[in-house]
């Protein structure tokens, strides 16, 4: 009783150890495995991301150049960016925030078709909106 | 005129119940019983409009009164022969020889008195008799009905219930009314008669037995009562209370009076069951509920604390007196604590009398003007409430076959307009602004010099509220639904809401009640003016009970409260939280269970066995009791 | 006048109910430690009352299975209105890893509506408060307070 | 991991010398052979050494429950009855299939034969 | 007369205020102690607004009932204790509260409830002689109940009632649903019971007993503040320390159970209080 | 005497996951205490079909988000054995220094629901303040602070260079220290005892028979703990099974809170003896075979047994975790107790019903 004594009241006399946020953030440490971007000017849609990612939540098709992911069902685990052949897959040290709706992650890339290469279609704004609307899933 | 009405109140009770005794069809009874009812009623009102007064009787009526006093005594013994009480055999042998010595050896014949006497404390008494005792009689004639039909008797006995029943009130009346303590001593053991054979009125085994037990202590009274008259006798010379007062505090005998005071007090003791006799009162439960609804509210045990109450200004400012007080409340404390352990809502009840009859003895103990008032409004509010609460378990049971308070949950669902009267009588026994929280309030008050009393009183009133307030919760505890209609016999329901609406209005009328019946006895023996009413309230030198402001403030708040409930619309009546599992039974909160079957979630109430377990306890109580009774006579002799 | 007051009350007390509809404790301690000194969601006047019938706001972490959705239905059921549901973690927005399994029926939204998300696997407590001041902020729209 | 086999008659009998010997119940793996029924292992330790006994049983057939042996069985034998559908003989507390599995889903979802379809996809 | 009328009708209708900033600064102190940042001091008001705002939802209407009462009856108790009435009558007015609350509880075929009313049975049970004693000796030194004969001492009660003080402060300590004795509710959730007596309550009930309960925390720090009834700081002084300490003791105790409370309790307060009237009888 | 029958979850708060007893009381003691269990339950053993068995790391890890580091550890022990990888030494003692931290979170975490389980709440904020050191030290080092993610098969994924292993050892002094400060609370406090002391025995003969492990199995007098077996690391570094003999609701708790002691000395034991070398092994062909592989988990041991059929899916992953071998003796130690000791003695076993359930 008096151990715990002397402990509240000491902290009575201190500062809280509360963190103000939102108000003051600390920021995340170097190496959280935060919010999961991809420069889809590299991406090559090699899929190996899609194979790897144990929650299956990455879907690429090489052939159209889309790039698609589901960060609601993305764990954060970061197996995508080590196996990633191009390291366009990065993970950003913020975390990513709440939003009223559930959105698919759809980037357009450009396709690298086999006989044509490096023949990026002028429509495609590659990279453009990292985050362009698209059907909701369930 | 006055004669008449005495007659009426004493001896017509008799010759009715000899009628009722031979009288068999239903509908004849009724008529007599209602008759006798309003008779008593009118009498006792008309008594009352009287005052105070002295009779004498012929001397002939007295030698009758020794000569039906034996003869009682034998019936008594016969009775106890009978069942085998051998205990009780001795006693009343040792009556029988002991009243033939103070009749024919001892007393004075000579010496003529006034026998009957009515000062203001008999006045008291002869209204609460009649008037809770006549409405118990009436509700009595719709119980037995049903009764004698569960039973399925082929030939009624109700020509036997109601010839005791009606003797009681004779036999009461009689006593309160008596001056000379021989009477008085003849009315106490038809009492106990009456009271034995009501008992044993159903002829069950149990019936017997307890009706045995009851037999036993009140005779073990009869006993003590003689004796006591005999040393009465010896020291002051005289049977006559009146004279007795004349003497003042302590009689003319100086401390030798205390003797036989105490045996008179101690026969009080075992006729309002104060431990270590409480067990009869217990086991009068067995008997069909007017029974219990008339000997705890205004009959018999009353007639205990009666005698205590009447002693009192004889003992005043004795050893006696404390003892009497710290008794009464050691019993108030112990008799409550018993009630908490019980779940059978009779003797839930049972329990709860002894209680408030020990704080009537304490307060009797305590001696003060304003103790005085508490126990006479106690004596008042008791047994209206009292009354009222047996006769809605007696209802209940009947409808619901159980007296156990776990199966009255949710009583509000099935019986809804007995609920409702059954919670008032409960508010009206444990909450202010009513009566019997008054008179509770005078009795701390006047006891503020004895911390031992206040301690005991102060325990004691916390484990009241206990048990009471979880009974009124349990009978709420019904899910919404639309009011369901309930049909109750009129002879059942009437009774029901004149004693609720009696214990509301007492207690609107606490000042009147004060003012009209209580003040005139402390003033008759005291001398002084326990309370004086300013604003609505009664003020006194140690405080003041704001009787009229708190009506209306929490009348007002009743109402607020009336109101907001009666906003509620079914749809917002919502399942109780079952951890997110709920679901329902039959209608019944349940939740789903283990291996996916729903549960129905039942509740139960603490009745803390291990504290306050019947066996363990009561044998606690009782040995505390004779301690403190062998203290008591002891620092006597 | 009175219902500027209880708008008032309402963006400023929001009682949270936790529920733990399956998850794998990642979250649900995450959303523990929000209350913890570090953190301390009660400067938002945010209380954890355990208890749907007192909670405004009730918090999901965990994939809904076959056996907990009734659960969690009931208990928004016993939520007075107004009230809102945040789901928090992989697991509450989509079943997250666990979607496949057999026992797995998916998102809180498959069984009550949802009306914030915070992903991440655990969502770490910043998440959960960005995720209680967004649902205040949906609330502020409702009640036509916003702007 | 080695594992030595014990029949259905034996298993009792081996379970109680366990039991005598002061061995603690570690726990049962079951695994689904397809045609050739399922794999019961029954996991013992004493002193940190573990001792496994396998036990191969039909489809269809009711095992004898150690759970009066090891009370602390009865948890394990109840889950293998939600998931493969063996059943037990003498379990002390049977939940009947209902320890984790709602009406909803009532095939044993870890026996092969009802598994719809399997992505080898990885 | 008027003139006190006027008083007791004002200060009952600023308890609640008061009441509900006390209970706003004791969970500023509270989260200081536990070295965290802590609600606004209003936060108490935006509570009970908000659930003034939510939609009604009860199991059945004499819950509904009972809590109004409640409500009814601590405000009267208030209201007579700043009229300067009787202690005793305070106290028996405050039972009314007391009862209906658990019946209100009882009422609910809810277990939670049903048990969080049983054990305010207990806490009652507890406290309710532990009340009567302080008054009684109150009463025994000032030779009244009224508390204006408190008023007119010319030494504070301290003094003379030291032991009695602490008596008061365990039946404190139950009355504001404080560590060691929340045992039927208490402030949050994560206690064995869901809140207890308040479990079937929500939305505008539930603020009703909310602020019942601010009148009942005003009375008995008022109760309090008569220990030092000869001058305004020294009564504000007291209180203040006596919450503090209150608030201490909440964060330095673990739960008890009902057991130990009606042991401990009854135990203490009986021995401390016959401590002390047996050394007020030598003086 | 009149019965109360009530349901205790699936959601109540003093049980932050779903678990529910049908409790029958009477006048507050049990009397009889039924489990239904369910409400976590996922089915994620079955994942293994579906996920190849580098997946599986990151389900396994989160069969419980607590423990999710000796979860992987455990599966790719299991893995390892089966297909004969060596892991390298650098790799073991980071596996046994995450790991033991692991264990110090787990346990503060515990301690404070301890806490608030018989209402001591300003003792649970403090145990929980405490807990954030260490949760940065993991949200440093491995970019989780629940999660970490660390294990792969054949070593681990991250590493710690001189400098954070110097800020680990500043962050753990500053946790001790301020661990001993509340130790008198939680171990001597005359309210804190009263509450926990004689509260849910269990005896040495109940804890064996009815399969307790961990600290349950300690606290009963069982000087029995997985990390003896010397997987990782632990064979290299020196430590003794803390055991308390009298088996009740205090002993399972000091016995977790001087484990978490000890875990602070194995951390810097860890760091201290670091040796350089590779963070994994390759790993070469399929997983084919059984294996069986054990931990010491923060609530006790963890099993797995794993098959694997010569493919990239595995044919069978089991795990029996700690906290479903403790609820057999849970259940023993239910009746009797008062309704107010049922929180202190559930979680007194450190219940953690995600991995009961899988
Ligand atoms: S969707 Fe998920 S993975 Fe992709 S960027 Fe957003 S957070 Fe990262
Ligand atoms: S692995 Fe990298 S390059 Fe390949 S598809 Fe994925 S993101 Fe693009
Ligand atoms: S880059 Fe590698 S992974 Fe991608 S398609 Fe080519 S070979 Fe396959
Ligand atoms: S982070 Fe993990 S879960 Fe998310 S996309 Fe990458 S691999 Fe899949
Ligand atoms: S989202 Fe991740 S951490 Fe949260 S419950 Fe699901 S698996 Fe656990
Ligand atoms: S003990 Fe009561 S008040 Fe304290 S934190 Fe727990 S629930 Fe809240
Ligand atoms: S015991 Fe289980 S539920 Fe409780 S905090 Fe730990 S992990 Fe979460
Ligand atoms: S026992 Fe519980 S805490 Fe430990 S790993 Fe399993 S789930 Fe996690």
């Amino acid at each position: 009783m008096f151990t715990m004594t002397k402990n509240v009241v000491t902290n009575l006399l201190r500062k809280s150890s509360t963190r103000l946020y939102p108000v003051e953030v600390r920021g995340n440490f170097d190496g959280y495995r935060g919010r999961l971007d991809n420069k889809i000017e590299d991406c090559i849609f090699c899929g190996m991301c899609q194979r790897k990612c144990p929650s299956q939540c990455i879907a690429v098709d090489m052939k159209a150049g889309v790039w698609e992911c589901d960060p609601y069902a993305c764990v954060y685990c970061g197996v995508c960016v080590d196996h990633c052949p191009t390291k366009c897959l990065s993970m950003s040290k913020e975390h990513r925030k709440a939003t009223p709706g559930k959105d698919l992650i759809h980037l357009q890339g450009t396709p690298r078709v086999k006989k044509k290469p490096a023949a990026p279609a002028p429509d495609a704004a590659p990279g453009a909106a990292p985050e362009a609307d698209s059907g909701e899933t369930a | 005129m006055l004669d008449t009405l005495v007659f009426m109140v004493v001896v017509v009770p008799f010759l009715v119940a000899g009628l009722l005794y031979v009288v068999r069809p239903d509908g004849v009874r009724k008529l007599i019983v209602s008759a006798m009812a309003l008779v008593l009623i009118g009498s006792a009102l008309a008594l009352l409009a009287q005052g105070p007064f002295l009779m004498a009787v012929p001397a002939a009526v007295n030698e009758l009164v020794v000569l039906l006093d034996f003869l009682l005594l034998f019936l008594i013994l016969v009775y106890s022969y009978k069942w085998k009480s051998r205990l009780a055999v001795w006693l009343t042998l040792f009556q029988i020889a002991a009243l033939a010595w103070l009749d024919f050896g001892l007393a004075d014949h000579g010496k003529a008195g006034p026998a009957i006497m009515a000062d203001h404390l008999s006045l008291i008494m002869l209204l609460v008799i009649n008037i809770v005792g006549s409405f118990i009689a009436i509700y009595a004639l719709g119980y037995m009905k049903v009764h004698e039909e569960e039973l399925a008797l082929a030939k009624s006995r109700q020509p036997r219930f109601f010839f005791f029943f009606i003797l009681f009130f004779g036999a009461m009346n009689g006593l309160v009314l008596s001056n000379n303590l021989d009477w008085m001593y003849f009315f106490w053991e038809i009492t106990t008669f009456c009271c034995v054979m009501l008992i044993a009125h159903d002829h069950t085994e149990i019936a017997l037995k307890n009706a045995t037990r009851a037999l036993w202590m009140n005779v073990l009274g009869g006993a003590t009562f003689v004796s006591g008259l005999i040393l009465i006798q010896k020291v002051a010379g005289t049977m006559f209370l009146t004279d007795l007062f004349a003497m003042g505090p302590m009689g003319a005998g100086g401390g030798a009076l205390l003797i036989p005071l105490f045996l008179l007090v101690f026969t009080g003791f075992t006729k309002s069951a104060q431990p270590p006799f409480e067990s009869w009162l217990c086991g009068a439960m067995v008997a069909p509920t007017p029974v219990s609804a008339l000997l705890h509210s205004s009959t018999m045990v009353k007639a205990g604390v009666y005698m205590v109450l009447r002693l009192a200004p004889l003992y005043a400012g004795t050893f006696l007196s404390s003892f009497i007080a710290v008794f009464g409340a050691f019993c108030f404390v112990a008799t409550a604590a018993l009630a908490v352990g019980q779940s059978n809502g009779k003797k839930v009840l049972a329990y709860s009398t002894i209680s408030n009859l020990a704080l009537i003895i304490c307060c009797a103990g305590l001696n003060t003007p304003a103790s005085i008032t508490a126990a006479i409004l106690l004596i008042i509010f008791h047994a209206v409430s009292k009354g009222l609460l047996f006769m809605c378990v007696g209802t209940i049971e009947q409808k619901i076959h159980s007296r156990d308070i776990e199966d009255m949950r949710g009583l509000y669902g099935v019986m809804p307009k007995t609920a409702v009267i059954a919670i008032i009588g409960v508010v009206t026994m444990m909450l202010p602004p009513f009566g019997m929280l008054l008179a509770k309030w005078m009795a701390v008050e006047s006891a503020m010099g004895q911390f031992l009393v206040i301690a005991l009183m102060a325990a004691g009133s916390a484990l009241t509220v206990l048990f009471w307030a979880r009974w009124a919760g349990a009978l709420l505890s019904a899910p919404f639904d639309a009011e369901r209609p309930e049909k109750l016999p009129f002879s059942v329901r009437m009774p029901h809401v004149v004693l609720a609406s009696l214990a509301v209005l007492l207690s609107v009328g606490a000042p009147f009640v004060y003012y009209g019946l209580a003040e005139p006895v402390v003033a008759m023996y005291y001398h002084a003016q326990a309370f004086t009413m300013q604003y609505g309230s009664f003020v006194s030198s140690t405080g003041m009970f704001v009787v009229y402001p708190l009506f209306i403030l929490l009348g007002l708040g009743l109402i607020f409260a009336l109101r907001a409930a009666g906003r509620v619309t079914p749809s917002e009546i919502a399942a109780p939280y079952m951890c997110g599992a709920q679901t329902t039974v039959d209608g019944k909160a349940a939740f789903t269970g283990p291996m996916r079957t729903p549960v129905v979630s039942v509740s139960g109430n603490y009745y803390l066995d291990a504290l306050f377990g019947e066996k363990k306890l009561s044998h606690l109580a009782n040995s505390v009791a004779i301690v403190l009774l062998i203290i008591m006579l002891g620092g006597v002799l | 006048m009175l219902e500027k007051f209880i708008n008032a009350g309402r963006l400023k007390s929001p009682w949270i109910m936790h529920f733990d509809c399956g998850s794998c404790n990642g979250c649900d301690i995450e959303v523990l430690a929000c209350l913890t000194p570090l953190y301390d969601i009660e400067r938002f006047g945010i209380i954890n009352v355990g208890n749907p019938k007192h909670a405004d706001v009730l918090l999901v972490t965990g994939t809904v299975n076959h056996r907990n959705k009734h659960v969690l239905k009931n208990l928004y059921d016993q939520m007075p209105d107004p009230k809102a549901v945040i789901a928090i973690g992989a697991c509450g927005l989509s079943g997250g890893v666990f979607r496949e399994a057999y026992n797995v029926v998916g998102g809180v939204d498959k069984v009550i509506p949802v009306d914030v998300y915070v992903p991440g696997c655990p969502s770490r407590p910043e998440a959960i408060i960005d995720g209680v001041v967004e649902a205040l902020e949906r609330v502020k729209v409702k009640l036509g307070l916003a702007g | 991991m080695n594992a030595q086999t014990v029949t259905m008659d034996a298993l009792c009998g081996q379970t109680r010398k366990m039991f005598e010997d002061g061995y603690r119940f570690l726990t049962m793996s079951c695994v689904d052979l397809g045609e050739d029924g399922f794999d019961l292992f029954y996991h013992f330790d004493k002193d940190l050494t573990l001792v496994n006994y396998r036990l191969t049983v039909q489809k269809g057939v009711s095992v004898p429950s150690v759970s009066p042996i090891y009370f602390c069985a009865l948890l394990i034998e109840n889950e293998i009855r939600d998931q493969f559908g063996v059943t037990f003989d003498g379990l002390v507390l049977d939940f009947g299939g209902t320890l984790y599995l709602e009406e909803d889903v009532r095939t044993s979802p870890f026996c092969k034969m009802s598994i719809t379809e399997k992505n080898k996809e990885g | 007369m008027i003139g006190k009328l006027v008083f007791a009708l004002v200060a009952t209708a600023l308890a609640p205020v008061l009441g509900g900033l006390i209970s706003g600064v004791d969970r500023r102190i509270t989260a200081w102690l536990q070295s965290r940042y802590g609600p606004p001091v209003l936060q108490p008001f935006y509570d009970v607004l908000k659930l003034l705002g939510k939609r009604p939802m009860a199991t059945n209407i004499w819950q509904v009932l009972c809590a109004y009462v409640y409500l009814s009856a601590a405000a009267v108790s208030v209201f007579l204790f700043f009229l300067q009435t009787d202690l005793l009558l305070i106290f028996f007015t405050l039972t009314v509260g007391a009862v209906f609350l658990v019946m209100g509880a009882l009422a609910s075929p809810s277990p939670y409830s049903q048990i969080g009313g049983q054990r305010e049975l207990l806490q009652m049970l507890a406290y309710e002689p532990l009340l009567i004693l302080v008054f009684v000796a109150i009463a025994m030194t000032t030779g009244s109940f009224k508390i204006s004969a408190v008023f007119a001492m010319d030494k504070p009660l301290l003094y003379s009632l030291p032991l009695i003080f602490v008596v008061l402060g365990y039946a404190l300590t139950i009355k504001l649903r404080k560590s060691p004795f929340d045992i039927s509710t208490c402030h949050h959730a994560h206690q064995e019971l869901v809140r207890g007596v308040l479990t079937e309550y929500s939305g505008p009930y539930l603020a009703a007993l909310e602020i019942a309960h601010w009148f009942e925390v005003v009375l008995m720090l008022s109760i309090c503040a008569l220990f030092w009834a000869t001058s305004v700081w020294g009564m504000l002084i007291l209180v203040a320390l006596t919450y503090f300490v209150e608030i201490l003791v909440d964060n330095v105790m673990a739960r008890m159970t009902w057991k130990w409370m009606l042991r401990s309790v009854l135990g203490v307060g009986l021995v401390l209080s016959v401590l002390n009237m047996l050394w007020l009888y030598a003086n | 005497m009149a019965r109360t029958i009530l349901p205790f979850g699936p959601q109540h708060p003093v049980l932050p996951e779903p678990l529910h007893l049908k409790l029958t009381i009477e006048d507050e003691t049990v009397m009889e205490a039924i489990p239904a269990l369910g409400y976590v339950h996922r089915g994620l053993e079955k994942l293994c079909e579906i996920r190849d068995y580098n997946q599986m790391i990151q389900v396994v890890e989160r069969v419980c988000g607590i423990c999710s580091c000796l979860h992987a550890l455990c599966y790719c022990e299991g893995i390892e054995k089966m297909m004969g990888v060596e892991v390298p030494p650098r790799a073991r003692f980071l596996r046994l220094i995450w790991g033991e931290l692991h264990r110090m979170h787990s346990h503060l975490l515990w301690l404070g629901l301890f806490a608030d389980a018989f209402g001591f709440e300003s003792l649970f904020m403090q145990y929980w303040r405490i807990r954030e050191r260490i949760m940065d030290i993991m949200e440093a080092t491995c970019g989780n602070r629940v999660i970490v993610s660390v294990n792969v098969i054949g070593g681990v994924r991250r590493d710690l260079d001189a400098s954070q292993c110097a800020w680990i050892l500043e962050q753990l002094a500053i946790a001790e220290k301020e661990l001993k400060q509340v130790q008198s609370t939680i171990l001597s406090d005359y309210t804190v005892c009263s509450r926990t002391k004689g509260i849910g025995v269990l005896t040495k003969e109940q804890a064996y028979q009815l399969g307790a492990v961990g600290p349950t199995l300690r606290g009963s007098g069982w000087a029995q703990d997985n990390r003896q077996l010397g997987y990782s690391a632990f064979g290299e570094v020196e430590f003794e099974p803390v055991v308390e003999n009298d088996g009740d609701s205090y002993s399972r708790c000091a016995v977790r809170f001087r484990e978490t002691l000890q875990s602070i000395d194995l951390v810097r034991q860890g760091i201290a003896k670091l040796p350089a070398g590779e963070l994994a092994a390759k790993v070469k062909g399929k997983p084919q075979g059984e294996a069986t592989s054990r931990v010491e988990q923060p609530r006790g041991e963890l099993f797995y047994y794993i098959k694997g059929d010569g493919s990239n899916n595995l044919d069978r992953v089991r795990i029996r975790t700690p906290t479903f071998a403790n609820i057999p003796p849970l259940l023993a130690m239910l009746p009797g107790i008062q309704l107010a000791d049922v929180p202190v003695v559930v979680l007194s076993i450190d219940p953690c019903i995600s991995c009961t359930e899988r």
